[in-house]
């Protein structure tokens, strides 16, 4: 069975407008359909930009130079409107209170903001906003007013609004990064739910750990190149991982100073589950 | 925790569910009639009236009060400026400790005294009895472009965010030896320290909500739909034509009168 | 890549989102000059700002939607001088694209233009509504003076607004400006001109 | 003298609401770590050492002098409070002249501010930007120019408000480095924080608050160690402790260099052991 690639990218080069170095430099690679993608890489590294480049942000709404293709479940970002992508891929980002559109009174209404746009018909709004509700644990809020919601709330009704549109691919970009413990938890779990209803997914983050638990894969990007992408236990084994500004998760370094392995593979446990198997002595 | 500004208050009287454009042409009305239809006093007592019995029925008339709060005061000082000191007084009306009041004075400050609560109570029928964004809605049905439907309804929402913030910076910044009691330089020097941060955050914040809402088919192109839609009801169809041909013949008449 | 022509109408999307900006920054204003007992409204900061970053139109936008934001939750009379903030919106904006804006000298310079541009419009309307006055203890003093020596209604009437403006807006002016000036380049730049697309390959 | 003397404190915001109730403990120099869940009263706590809100009942003493005799701007010579974001505070346009302007509200000369401010941005790594404008840097970097903001100042005590919240891997190293500057050059460090392996990492002291009252009060070992109480709590171990749990060790451990020198420590006994048979 031939899986479908939801995302292509082929050597996709941008500089922001302004500026002299390329903030994305000569990127390739492709996602299989219901993946769950982890990005790591130091701040500035183009994490981000990668993430506006695949919902078109990146050169819709930046503009500056831009080379290479990207396609995303079969539309070429390039020829396309923000808009248009939107039924395609969606994206949340770090701070969950800009993304209250702020023009809404209540989580119900919020979540149709989208969907309003797009001009869809009222009884299937109405389905799919009480889907997401449901889905991402917002019914019993969903008369709240959503400035009145915690962070991990906010962040989740910011994914719910976009889920909502049915997209494909949803982009978080360090989604967690903003919250507690807690909250991130929560953000965590929905985007573990989403993931088993076959949503493909593409998430920055700097929690490492987490990343280990979930992702499929992982791409390390530094100043602007894709370095590697990867399985988790493959890539945080690398040994020249901290040269890219990345600090595996607490597990893999301890097992790296330890030198303890996986005798089959030769990699390095990256999840608790994993440390506890090697090092129990 | 603040939400929208809102002087808006439910009471789920008739008056409540008056389709808004209904109540923007009452104002239209209000300030127009009086100046068409002359004498200008008669008139604007009648608006007067009406709005008070219109704001008694929609059990909203006590919140009128603070908003007649800050006019009230100016007008009290109306009467007294213009009863003591307008240009064209000369028939004294009545003296107080050797002041005296003229009556071309106190009755020019009852016009501006009718002329003031006639807008300010057809405004507060609309402001008192309906949600702003039932209004924005209704307006946005009506041709009023979405996208400044959102600047409407989003700043309601922004501003008690931002106002909320102010606590935070304020120990923030006397966290760091800012003085914001004292003489007024002090004072005034406070001010930039205060407003800045607010100013630069809710600007950085522009980008990341404006790239939000472009995710979310802000500027798609084609029909929007409302989650909410309300109808007219046949009152507020047959309102709206009362009013209009009110308004229409008024103008008329005074066009043939003039 | 030029600059955006002054009289643009086109809203992109940060700009519809910088007007509510403008406009809590204006509440704030108000709020903070509450707090520290200072003798002025300061509450027109956000408007200058944004006629400086995008604009006399938008400028003009902020201020009319300050005063319908205003008249819906506080005080309906503010409607009307809407005009009055639309105006101040349109100076800033002529005047900041026109450069005039680039000292502290020249801040000051354009804070008595925007008094007297705001007094100008105001005063029509303080006539209409409250025979000339304000509202303001001191400005309505010398109204009174001026009226009871014969002065013409409309004369005194100005001056009552002047009085009050001329220091409130040439300080509000000062402040927008020392904030403007302060702004990161990005965001500055996400306001001015129009990007093209370059291609890479 | 103890530098903070919190002696029997309850406050609410509205009446009859408490928030804390009957709170009491003594600093010394050195790192203390206040936790608890969101709503536990943590922050408030934290006003209340700063001077920002006075207690209801009870007192609070900074370097022996009651709060409630002294404003939050005169204990800033003292008490150093770093917001949890940055963004409430920076206003100037350069980073260095943001790092000065607490020193000089204090009465700093220029020249004494900007000393200041300079070794600040160095203990924070961020010297190389001190003319660039704060907010052209990322929420990362803004949050240690905000701690080098109040590090400028140079008090006896500084308090954290979630300092590795929004930090990348290269801002909590940061931070943790901060930390253990501080406390040995001889000051008093408080933080409050959700971040249990940055505790377990810097902190020798733990106060755990719920639902504003005292839960626990000891080293972080110990507070650590007691599984049951934290989770009633709602707080989760480090990860390094929960492995420790997880393997069934007797002891702690609350940060991976003690681990990994327990573990090698076992091995070789284990490895002779093997020897031996």
């Amino acid at each position: 069975m031939v899986v479908k690639k939801t995302i292509v990218v082929e050597n996709l080069k941008y500089r922001y407008p302004n500026t002299s170095k390329l903030a994305l430099d000569s990127i390739s690679f492709s996602v299989d359909e219901g993946q769950f993608v982890g990005i790591v890489g130091k701040n500035l590294a183009g994490k981000s930009t990668l993430c506006e480049a695949l919902v078109g942000l990146v050169p819709h709404f930046y503009k500056g130079a831009y080379g290479g293709k990207v396609v995303v479940d079969g539309v070429e970002v390039l020829n396309s409107s923000i808009g248009e992508m939107a039924r395609h891929i969606g994206i949340v980002f770090q701070n969950p209170f800009t993304q209250i559109t702020a023009a809404k009174l209540t989580v119900y209404e919020e979540i149709a903001f989208g969907l309003e746009n797009l001009g869809m018909d009222r009884v299937e709004m109405v389905k799919r906003i009480d889907y997401v509700l449901d889905l991402l644990g917002l019914y019993d809020f969903k008369d709240r007013n959503p400035f009145e919601l915690s962070g991990g709330q906010m962040q989740r009704l910011a994914i719910a609004g976009i889920i909502a549109m049915k997209p494909t691919v949803i982009v978080l970009d360090e989604p967690t990064s903003q919250l507690d413990p807690q909250g991130s938890e929560e953000v965590f779990k929905a985007v573990q739910r989403l993931s088993k209803e076959g949503v493909t997914i593409v998430m920055v983050e700097q929690k490492m750990e987490k990343i280990a638990q979930y992702a499929d894969k992982v791409m390390l990007i530094s100043e602007g190149k894709m370095i590697d992408f990867d399985s988790p236990q493959k890539l945080f084994s690398r040994e020249d991982l901290e040269n890219f500004g990345v600090e595996p998760p607490v597990f893999t370094t301890i097992a790296k100073k330890l030198n303890v392995k996986d005798e089959t593979t030769g990699l390095y446990p990256v999840t608790i589950d994993e440390a506890r198997r090697l090092f129990s002595l | 925790m603040a939400r929208a500004l809102s002087l808006y208050v439910e009471t789920n009287t008739f008056l409540q569910k008056l389709d808004p454009m209904v109540k923007l042409l009452y104002i239209l009305l209000s300030i127009l009639l009086p100046f068409l239809i002359l004498p200008y006093r008669v008139v604007g007592l009648t608006f007067i009236l009406i709005s008070c019995l219109l704001l008694l029925y929609g059990k909203v008339f006590k919140k009128v009060l603070p908003l007649l709060g800050f006019s009230f005061l100016i007008l009290i000082s109306i009467v007294i400026i213009q009863g003591l000191f307008m240009q064209s007084n000369r028939t004294p009306a009545f003296t107080i400790d050797g002041l005296t009041f003229y009556k071309e004075g106190l009755l020019y400050a009852w016009t501006l005294c009718i002329r003031v609560l006639d807008v300010l109570l057809a405004f507060a029928l609309l402001v008192l009895t309906t949600r702003p964004s039932d209004l924005i809605q209704s307006l946005v049905k009506r041709g009023l472009s979405p996208r400044f439907g959102y600047v409407l309804s989003s700043a309601l929402q922004i501003i008690p965010q931002m106002m909320s913030e102010v606590g935070s910076i304020m120990d923030a910044q006397r966290s760091r030896g800012l003085e914001t009691e004292g003489n007024l330089w002090t004072r005034l020097k406070a001010f930039v320290p205060l407003i800045g941060p607010v100013v630069m955050s809710s600007l950085l914040e522009t980008r990341e909500r404006a790239m939000a809402l472009e995710v979310r088919g802000f500027s798609a192109i084609g029909k929007k739909t409302f989650l909410f839609d309300t109808e007219m009801t046949l009152l507020d169809k047959i309102l709206e034509w009362v009013l209009g041909i009110l308004l229409l013949i008024s103008i008329i008449v005074r066009i043939v009168w003039l | 890549m030029g600059k955006k022509s002054m009289w643009s109408l086109s809203f992109s999307t940060p700009v519809l989102v910088l007007i509510p900006a403008a406009v809590g920054i204006n509440y704030v204003g108000k709020l903070f000059a509450q707090l520290l007992k200072l003798p002025l409204w300061l509450d027109s900061i956000g408007t200058i700002i944004a006629s400086m970053l995008s604009g006399p139109i938008v400028g003009a936008v902020s201020g009319a939607i300050n005063n319908i934001i205003y008249g819906l939750t506080m005080d309906p009379i503010s409607f009307v001088y809407a005009l009055t903030s639309i105006a101040i919106g349109l100076v800033v904006g002529i005047m900041a694209y026109r450069g005039r804006i680039t000292t502290l000298w020249r801040a000051i310079v354009v804070g008595l233009v925007v008094a007297i541009v705001s007094a100008l419009v105001s005063t029509p309307l303080n006539v209409m509504f409250w025979g000339g006055q304000t509202g303001n203890v001191w400005g309505d003093a010398l109204y009174a003076y001026c009226i009871a020596h014969n002065i013409p209604v409309w004369l005194s009437s100005f001056f009552d607004e002047i009085v009050v403006d001329i220091p409130d807006k040439v300080a509000t002016v000062v402040i927008a400006f020392v904030i403007f000036v302060s702004l990161p380049k990005r965001l500055i730049q996400m306001y001015e001109g129009e990007e093209t697309l370059e291609r890479l390959d | 003298m103890n530098l903070v003397d919190v002696k029997n404190v309850s406050f609410a915001y509205s009446e009859n609401n408490f928030v804390l109730q009957n709170i009491s403990f003594s600093l010394q120099k050195g790192s203390v770590a206040i936790i608890g869940q969101n709503g536990s009263g943590k922050t408030t706590l934290v006003k209340l050492l700063k001077g920002l809100l006075k207690p209801k009942v009870g007192d609070v003493f900074i370097k022996g002098i009651n709060t409630k005799d002294t404003t939050a701007a005169k204990l800033a010579k003292t008490v150093g409070l770093v917001f949890q974001n940055p963004n409430d505070q920076i206003f100037k346009n350069k980073v260095l002249d943001e790092v000065m302007f607490g020193p000089l509200n204090i009465g700093q000369s220029v020249d004494e501010a900007r000393e200041n401010a300079l070794r600040a941005l160095e203990i924070v790594s961020l010297t190389e930007k001190s003319q660039e404008n704060p907010y052209d840097l990322s929420l990362s970097e803004r949050k240690l120019i905000s701690i080098a903001s109040i590090l400028s100042m140079n008090t006896d005590i500084v308090i954290f408000d979630e300092p590795t919240i929004a930090q990348d891997c290269w801002g909590k190293t940061r931070v943790k480095d901060i930390v253990r500057l501080l406390v040995s050059a001889g000051k008093l460090v408080i933080t409050i924080t959700h971040d249990m392996d940055f505790v377990g990492e810097c902190f020798e002291r733990v106060i755990v608050l719920n639902k504003g009252k005292l839960l626990l009060d000891g080293s972080a070992k110990d507070v650590f160690s007691q599984e049951d109480v934290l989770s009633a709590a709602y707080l989760e171990p480090p990860y390094i402790t929960q492995l420790c749990h997880q393997l069934h060790y007797d002891e702690v451990f609350l940060s991976p260099e003690s681990f990994i020198s327990y573990y090698e420590s076992h091995r070789q006994k284990k490895e002779t052991n093997d020897a031996k048979h």
